[in-house]
């Protein structure tokens, strides 16, 4: 299974960026920039997230982060258009820390980096949240531009080491862990 | 793909208040349906607008941005805009956007009526 | 937007195959097949097949079709390894009725298409449900081979015409769709 | 990744039975750990196994083949095997399959220890 030659999105592997892990995707998904997929999306993010052990806070963060960038890209990226196409790949890294690393790109508007920054919040007004939610609730949270056009986003949350999902209400001692 | 766009928004008329209560996630899918319902009746002049927000599990930044546009709106209008029921993942997008304090929050919504807030 | 050359997943469009429909997909996935990445798929279709107005036993039927879709091709198709690739994508297909087609493929083992069949459900025992689930299930259900290796299945659900989930509960002249 | 696949399972043992409760979707990831503890529970030999499901609240083909292979073990050691409280949605998957005959399903845990079936 090492060659990805033929396959439907062929190539895949051949994108590695700075910044990027090497470790291979869980998976990647890409998609039409419309708003109505940002729920099957959470959906699927949020699943993915208790799944590997992170809690209904931190799951819901990561949702809210990665829907927060799919909002962007859509609204600024693609200037609301519903044909532009967006790629979304999650996979594990295990060097320094364990941590979920979600990768965001799109063929859209380039901007640079350095303008896409939280407003000041005293400022109350409708909109410029997103970029500081996205900060708040993220451990990393880094915009490039990518090769030849649109943006790539890099957003890490740390995978909590010690909790079990499957085993945590059964503690030592109790009936159901004394079985022979 | 568009049916799961609109909101819904339950809507109880009392003397003095409207209570509105939307139900289900808030996106950018549906903040614009959101938008355009807080509009017609914040378009009524309502002494008290109260949003009901307990049957919300989720909003994202483009739901935050309609808020605090109806409560602009509805300060122009004489209104007094309540927020009620907010589960604990949506306070915490207010939290962290510092608006918690800037909304008139409230436990639930029989809290927001007796109160008359 | 219509070019895909030097995207991610690039030459994604090329790919049209007997029986498939020329509508673009709302969203492709990319997944290793590892057990543990059902879950978050079941629960993307989940919401995407609310979103489309099924009701909730028929995105749960959506949802298990593809689970046992995805659960053969890792164990038949990839024999449990879990480095293999999966492709899913979803799309609304409008002629001659609305429906959800979801195309899965592999590029592991090939089989005859007509030797993936149920099995006599007299017979109990453990296994051998999933085809006669996935059939039950779905409106289509069918298997071919690709080229040049794996397994392409195509599972079709007519998309419910009259619902609206937004209006539900909104009926007309009550005091709510009254407003000026 | 393998921290979501081991399947919680609380286990309350009292006279002559054992009700063993599995929490949450049971699929292709889950149902080795399943199984695994079924097996080790009747290896025990109760008179009765009653596994409650009202906790499941998906189940797919590899689920169905674990219970099914589970009904088969309890036969060969005497036990008495009863499915309790499950939601309508894995009990469509049960009668898709036709296997709501062939096992014993009752509404809940409190009925299948009264009527000690
Ligand atoms: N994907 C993107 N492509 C281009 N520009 C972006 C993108 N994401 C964010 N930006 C820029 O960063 C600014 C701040 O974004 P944000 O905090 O989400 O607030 P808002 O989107 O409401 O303006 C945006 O106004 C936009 O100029
Ligand atoms: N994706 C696939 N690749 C190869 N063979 C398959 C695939 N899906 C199903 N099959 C074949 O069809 C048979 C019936 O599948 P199923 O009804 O799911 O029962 P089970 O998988 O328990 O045997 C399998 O035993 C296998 O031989």
């Amino acid at each position: 299974m090492a060659g990805m030659g033929g396959s439907p999105s062929g190539g895949r592997t051949g994108h590695r960026e700075a910044g990027m892990s090497d470790a291979p995707s869980l998976m990647r998904l890409e998609l039409v920039s419309q708003p109505e997929l940002l729920a099957p999306v959470r959906a699927m993010l949020t699943s993915l997230s208790e799944r590997l052990g992170f809690d209904e806070v931190e799951t819901g963060h990561l949702a809210l982060a990665v829907d927060e960038a799919l909002a962007n890209v859509i609204r600024h990226g693609y200037d609301g258009a519903t044909d532009g196409r967006i790629w979304i790949s999650a996979r594990v890294v295990d060097e320094p820390t364990r941590r979920l690393q979600i990768e965001i790109e799109d063929q859209g508007r380039q901007i640079d980096p350095a303008m896409i920054r939280p407003r000041d919040l005293d400022d109350v007004r409708p909109g410029g949240l997103g970029v500081h939610l996205m900060r708040e609730v993220t451990d990393s949270c880094e915009f490039e531009r990518r090769t030849p056009a649109g943006m790539r986003l890099v957003l890490e949350k740390s995978i909590p080491t010690s909790r079990s999902p499957g085993r945590r209400d059964n503690k030592a001692g109790t009936p159901e862990n004394g079985t022979p | 793909m568009t049916s799961g766009n609109e909101m819904q928004i339950d809507v109880d008329r009392r003397d003095d208040l409207v209570v509105a209560s939307p139900v289900g996630e808030i996106d950018l899918a549906r903040s614009p349906s959101l938008r355009s319902r807080l509009g017609e009746l914040l378009g009524e002049k309502p002494p008290r607008l109260i949003i009901d927000l307990s049957k919300v599990p989720y909003m994202d930044s483009s739901g935050v941005a309609t808020l605090v546009e109806a409560l602009q709106v509805s300060r122009s209008k004489n209104s007094t805009l309540v927020l009620a029921g907010m589960q604990d993942r949506v306070r915490s997008v207010f939290e962290i956007a510092r608006l918690d304090t800037v909304f008139t929050i409230v436990a639930d919504t029989a809290t927001a009526i007796r109160d008359g807030s």
